[in-house]
């Protein structure tokens, strides 16, 4: 299948959409420093990289046709454009959430304390995957904790309210939960890690059209990743930029960091994407997703279709709408960009 | 005949009120069979038999882990908060525009302060509000009310205080203390043009009690929105926006007819 | 009425009083003393202040220069229970039944709380308002609302709602200005026999001259002493007639009135 | 002297006013004292020189990369949208205001649909907004006009429709046509309450600039503040909040100004 | 004025004309016809019914039963510059000051567009509307708006702006109720003149019975012919009295008036 019955025309402005999250964040700073620029001018494209505020919006705004690319997390690349029947290829495998998501609890340190609370996070994100696997963990079920469906901007404000004694979130508001009294994490990503993938995902049929930009984006991730890592000046200036456009203290977005796994080496990011551990990987997630009724009404967990690197499929081989497609990473590994 | 003078009467009224609506409904339909005939996977502009079935859904299977109708339960959730809202709001509005525009030391007193509340977008606050209130339901019914009180507040004042001054003046020589001015000359007065605000306020109010509910709920109209929002489920979000509209206009209509029926004086013909 | 009313007591005093709108002056150095128990006739051209000068002893309005006395006392600009008025456009509360109109000053002063009688208060203060709508012609019109009524019926609405309280000052703006020949008959007879009754003080603009003689004890005319053709609001108007009336002399004028037009 | 009777002069109301709102201002600094008494390190209520720094980063460090003066920026960015919004809206409720007010049969046309608009939550038909205008300033502004145009609309038709009976067949009597009946009669008598209703919408208005704001920008206030929640600082919140709250109030004193000096008719004491 | 205007041609006839608000009958089975050029006077008790009267004719109510044939045609309920009018309580347009209100009507027909005129057009405008105010006494307050002005000065401004159209039909519903003698007379005089000049059909509510007759052709009285004491609003009014007047008696009495008052 597919979304279109006419295949997109060669377009040379293509539109990327990001959200602020610390592993997201090299994007706006390449669009400021000339990255963007320099590799769009060596395809001979443009590329405006887009900031959407609300990260749903900015996935939402993807599966619309507004974007043709987008930043967004390995779940919800699956349960949105993908099982919304648009066909979305993740060239990009920027990092994975090493510590970025966590359960916090207040008055407690134990986990096992969640039993019967009400926990507040973001409900059907990967904050509720997280729930999820964090009760997994020590024998329980998501029936065992009351769910609040809480604005992800609104997450410290509520978690510093005295009603609140639970709750999921991810950074930078992890981090600022994490520093009040009495507040403790029990679980986070790191104790999964390489579940939480955050992606660069494309419009399969407008990359196929215009193999360049996924060329070009490759180029502007690696450079700007690999300045950023540079332990001198000129990787800090780069990292203290970043910090301000996600409106955090440099201290701050460095504590990120630390907490973000970056693929900075591309043969890092291919070998993962390659990995089998990501099909049990996305095996969880969808099935996960699928019992809670993300698969768009559909009947089984097999409904929406994900390729793999090597040809392999998950579920519906007839309706794959989600692909990882390792070749722009293994183009920068190769130095053929 | 001049437009101006052209008076409708009630079943043509109907009618004609009809007409553009369904002609917006028409032009859904078109647009989203366009959009269907492009890409029938499409979620932006669902289908109804779509929107049918997701309802239905909704609607009549209890949901596993509570046991509720979803949908019902939503609506009475929501209905709730506003209810509560607005009754709190509109008592607000009477009492405070009542004083303030009875009474002039009262309203250059608070009135700068009304008006610093009506212009401080509570949304803005939020923390703030968290820590004074929680998050449960006294939160999102002060959300409610703080987002539409002012507005009702300061015009129930100017209301008030453009009564003619002749009124007032009647009813001294008559009488009447502030107070007796207030309640039997400002208050009946201030009646229609209440309900007036109220109905003005209901579009306001909805609004607020979505921004409520999509902070920090887990059962509500706004809530159902905005959590299926992330996956862009039209089909859902579409017929509780219909949905809503419908429960506001039925609201508008009893307000409107209550109001005729309360205070024929305001609404007679005069001459 | 007559000349035993005349000596009595001062009881409202303006001292050089003016009144202004901007650099319009309206009223120029006003000094007058109303008697107590006096029925004062107003004349005076369209336009010359006779409606501010009402206003000015009700309290509505503070003068720009000069002072008012009530029984000595410097006025307050604020008026009470003790001066009714009828104003020139007919003001009766649009909320209130014709029979609610007229019964809110009997409820007033007697529910400071709740401003509502309940009960044989109630059922009293009912049949004062019934018995004086009654006297003004509206007794049949108990339960319409003002904007159901002809303009000489508000009229009408609004007098009975002064006349019920009995005020020791009464201020009357043109009150029979709307009202037919028949009615206007039985107002006059009415006002009267109020004012005898009560011993009211009352203060009448009228454009009728016939009326201002036939009810007053005293008319005065309000008009402009000067006038500068290019500029008519650079001067005020003020008292350039006051006449006392004896008795004789208005029951020769009522009596010519009743032949000729009756 | 009664209540209702007290006038308060220029300079006393001014100083009225002021009070509640000192009083304001105080107790939230005794409160934020408290707060930091048992956690110095407080980010809900933060002290005054806290807030000072951060705005001082804020109002005079120019960002690096762009150059430009955050502060100054956001202001700009967002005075624009909402300037746009306010004017389309204003401009809509002037001209389908008349028309819905002094045209019965229109009214009857038009008038549920305008209902209708009214009373749907714009923010849940977000998405839809958003895939239809694009991400850009246009989306913006248009949430600003769909969420105050349609209650300014249903205020000035209400008006409008309100106009005494004589005063329409006066101007007809003199010749007018429905055309000339409404520019000449109801235009002009609409515009003191219109600018009554600009005031009343100044606060929805600033509501869903901020927002439109916090789902897709990269500037203005409202992008701020929600940027800033991520860290719950607040330190940078009120202030921001404080400075919205003044340029409201400008602003609705500056219409409150020129709505007396432009239509000095409609609110000289009559008798 | 005279009795060559008697036998024209009927300009409005109502036939078995009825007015009713809910079950309140207030004009009853009315059959009437109104000659071109007649100046008619209409009187009658306090609520009548007079203002119902003339709001039929005016077309701004249309009756509940009967017809109402202008010219032979039926008429349709609006009415256009070919009809004037003063309204009982004094409707001027609030937001216009004395002169704009004036020229309003002198601009409407002229700029079908804008409904404003410029240059020479305005100026001839303004000096015929100039030329009305100073006939009714508003030469110096061109520039007032109506909340500034006596309750005589804009009824005043409400004749004038009717006048200077100079319609066919022209209704007044007291128009000089609130006038003083002095001003009364000169506007009787300004209108017989308008009447005679422009050939105008005039249909006036007074409850003076003296002015009715000296400026009336015809005078109607309306009033209801039978009452039920209990339920007064069961019945409707009607025309009770019809008098044709000829050229000496209303000079008659037109003399007898200026000596009594005057
Ligand atoms: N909207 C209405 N509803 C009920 N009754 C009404 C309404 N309008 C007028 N009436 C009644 O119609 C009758 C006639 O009113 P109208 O104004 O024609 O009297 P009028 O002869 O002009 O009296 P006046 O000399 O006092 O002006 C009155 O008794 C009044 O109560
Ligand atoms: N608010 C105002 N601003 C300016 N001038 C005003 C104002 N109010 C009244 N006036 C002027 O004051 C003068 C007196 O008005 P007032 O109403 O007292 O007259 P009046 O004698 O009652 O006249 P009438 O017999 O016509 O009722 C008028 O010339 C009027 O223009
Ligand atoms: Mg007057
Ligand atoms: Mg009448």
């Amino acid at each position: 299948s597919g979304p279109s019955n006419e295949a997109p025309k060669p377009k040379s402005e293509f539109n990327i959409g990001w959200s602020i999250y610390a592993g997201w964040m090299p994007w706006p700073y390449a669009q400021q420093a000339g990255i963007v620029k320099k590799w769009a001018d060596k395809y001979g494209i443009k590329i405006n990289i887009v900031q959407v505020n609300d990260y749903v919006e900015s996935v939402n705004q993807y599966t619309a046709g507004k974007l043709d690319g987008v930043t967004v997390a390995n779940m919800d690349a699956l349960t949105i454009p993908a099982a919304g029947g648009k066909d979305t290829s993740a060239i990009i495998v920027g990092d994975y959430s090493n510590g970025n998501d966590g359960v916090m609890l207040k008055g407690s340190d134990d986990l096992k304390a969640i039993k019967g609370q009400s926990v507040n996070l973001v409900e059907l994100s990967v904050s509720h995957y997280l729930l999820a696997r964090a009760l997994n963990s020590v024998g329980m079920k998501l029936t065992d904790v009351k769910t609040v469906n809480t604005a992800d901007a609104d997450i410290v404000g509520a978690f510093a309210s005295p009603d609140v004694k639970a709750a999921v979130a991810w950074n930078p508001q992890l981090s600022v939960m994490k520093g009040q009294a009495g507040a403790h994490e029990v679980f986070s990503s790191a104790d999964i890690p390489g579940e939480i993938l955050d992606l660069l995902c494309v419009d399969t049929a407008t990359l196929k059209a215009n193999p360049k930009l996924g060329k070009a984006l490759a180029g502007i991730w690696y450079e700007t990743v690999a300045l950023m890592q540079r332990k001198d000046a000129e990787g800090q200036k780069a990292r203290a930029a970043m910090a301000k456009l996600a409106g955090a203290t440099p201290e701050n977005f460095d504590s990120q960091l630390s907490t973000t796994y970056l693929y900075s080496d591309p043969k890092a990011a291919v070998a993962a994407a390659d990995s089998p551990k990501l099909v049990t990987t996305m095996t969880l997630v969808r099935d996960f997703s699928f019992s809670k009724g993300l698969f768009n009404g559909a009947t089984s967990a097999d409904a929406v279709g994900m390729a793999f690197p090597g040809g392999k499929t998950l579920g519906d081989a007839q309706n794959v709408t989600l692909r990882f497609d390792d070749s722009f990473m293994k183009m920068a590994a190769d130095g053929k960009l | 005949m001049r437009w101006v003078n052209r008076h409708v009467r009630r079943g043509e009224g109907v009618l004609l009120g009809a007409l553009p609506i369904l002609l917006a409904v028409l032009a859904y339909l078109v647009a989203a069979a366009q959009r269907h005939a492009q890409n029938p996977a499409d979620k932006i502009l669902p289908l109804p038999g779509k929107m049918a079935d997701s309802m239905a859904a909704l609607l009549f299977d209890a949901d596993p882990l509570s046991g509720q109708l979803v949908f019902w339960a939503d609506t009475l959730a929501s209905l709730e908060r506003l209810g509560l809202g607005i009754g709190i709001a509109t008592l607000m509005a009477l009492v405070v525009g009542l004083a303030l525009g009875a009474l002039p030391p009262v309203r250059a007193t608070f009135g700068p302060l009304v008006t610093g509340i009506a212009v401080i977008p509570p949304i803005a606050l939020l923390p703030i509000l968290f820590i004074a209130l929680g998050l449960g339901e006294t939160a999102k019914v002060a959300l409610i009310v703080i987002g539409i009180a002012p507005v009702m507040i300061r015009d129930i004042t100017a209301h008030v205080s453009s009564l003619p001054r002749e009124q007032i003046i009647k009813a001294q020589t008559l009488g009447a203390s502030s107070w007796q001015v207030i309640i039997r000359v400002a208050l009946p007065q201030a009646m229609p043009r209440l309900f007036h605000a109220v109905r003005l306020a209901l579009g306001p109010a909805w609004v607020f009690l979505i921004s409520a509910e999509a902070i920090a709920s887990d059962v509500g109209l706004g809530y159902r929105i905005f959590l299926v929002r992330r996956y862009l489920s039209m089909d859902v979000i579409l017929p509780y926006v219909a949905w809503i509209a419908l429960l506001a206009i039925v609201m508008d209509l009893a307000l409107t007819f209550v109001n005729r029926r309360m205070f024929p004086w305001a609404h007679g013909e005069s001459h | 009425m007559g000349p035993w009313r005349k000596p009595l007591s001062t009881l409202l005093s303006l001292r050089n009083v003016w009144v202004e709108y901007g650099d319009r002056i309206v009223i120029e150095k006003l000094s007058l003393d109303i008697a107590a128990q006096s029925f004062v006739s107003v004349v005076g051209p369209s336009g010359a202040g006779k409606s501010s000068f009402l206003r000015l002893i009700l309290g509505q309005e503070a003068p720009s220069q000069g002072r008012i006395l009530l029984d000595g006392e410097p006025l307050t600009p604020e008026c009470g229970p003790d001066r009714g008025v009828v104003f020139q456009r007919y003001s009766v509360f649009p909320h209130l039944s014709v029979l609610r109109n007229t019964m809110f000053g009997l409820e007033c002063p007697k529910a400071p709380f709740s401003a509502r009688l309940f009960g044989s208060a109630r059922k009293a203060a009912r049949e004062e308002a019934v018995a004086m709508l009654e006297a003004v012609g509206l007794g049949h019109s108990l339960d319409l609302y003002p904007a159901q009524m002809s303009g000489g019926m508000q009229q009408r609405l609004a007098i009975a709602q002064a006349l019920v309280m009995r005020p020791r000052i009464l201020l009357l703006d043109e009150p029979f200005g709307a009202l037919d020949p028949g009615i206007r008959a039985d107002m006059h007879a009415l006002i009267t026999k109020l004012w005898r009754d009560y011993q009211l003080t009352i203060v009448m603009v009228t454009h009728d001259i016939r009326e201002a003689f036939s009810l007053g004890t005293r008319v005065l005319t309000l008009d402009k002493r000067r006038h500068d053709p290019h500029a008519p609001h650079r001067f005020g108007a003020t008292v350039v007639y006051d006449l006392p009336l004896d008795k004789k002399e208005q029951l020769a004028l009522a009596e010519q009135r009743s032949i000729t037009v009756d």
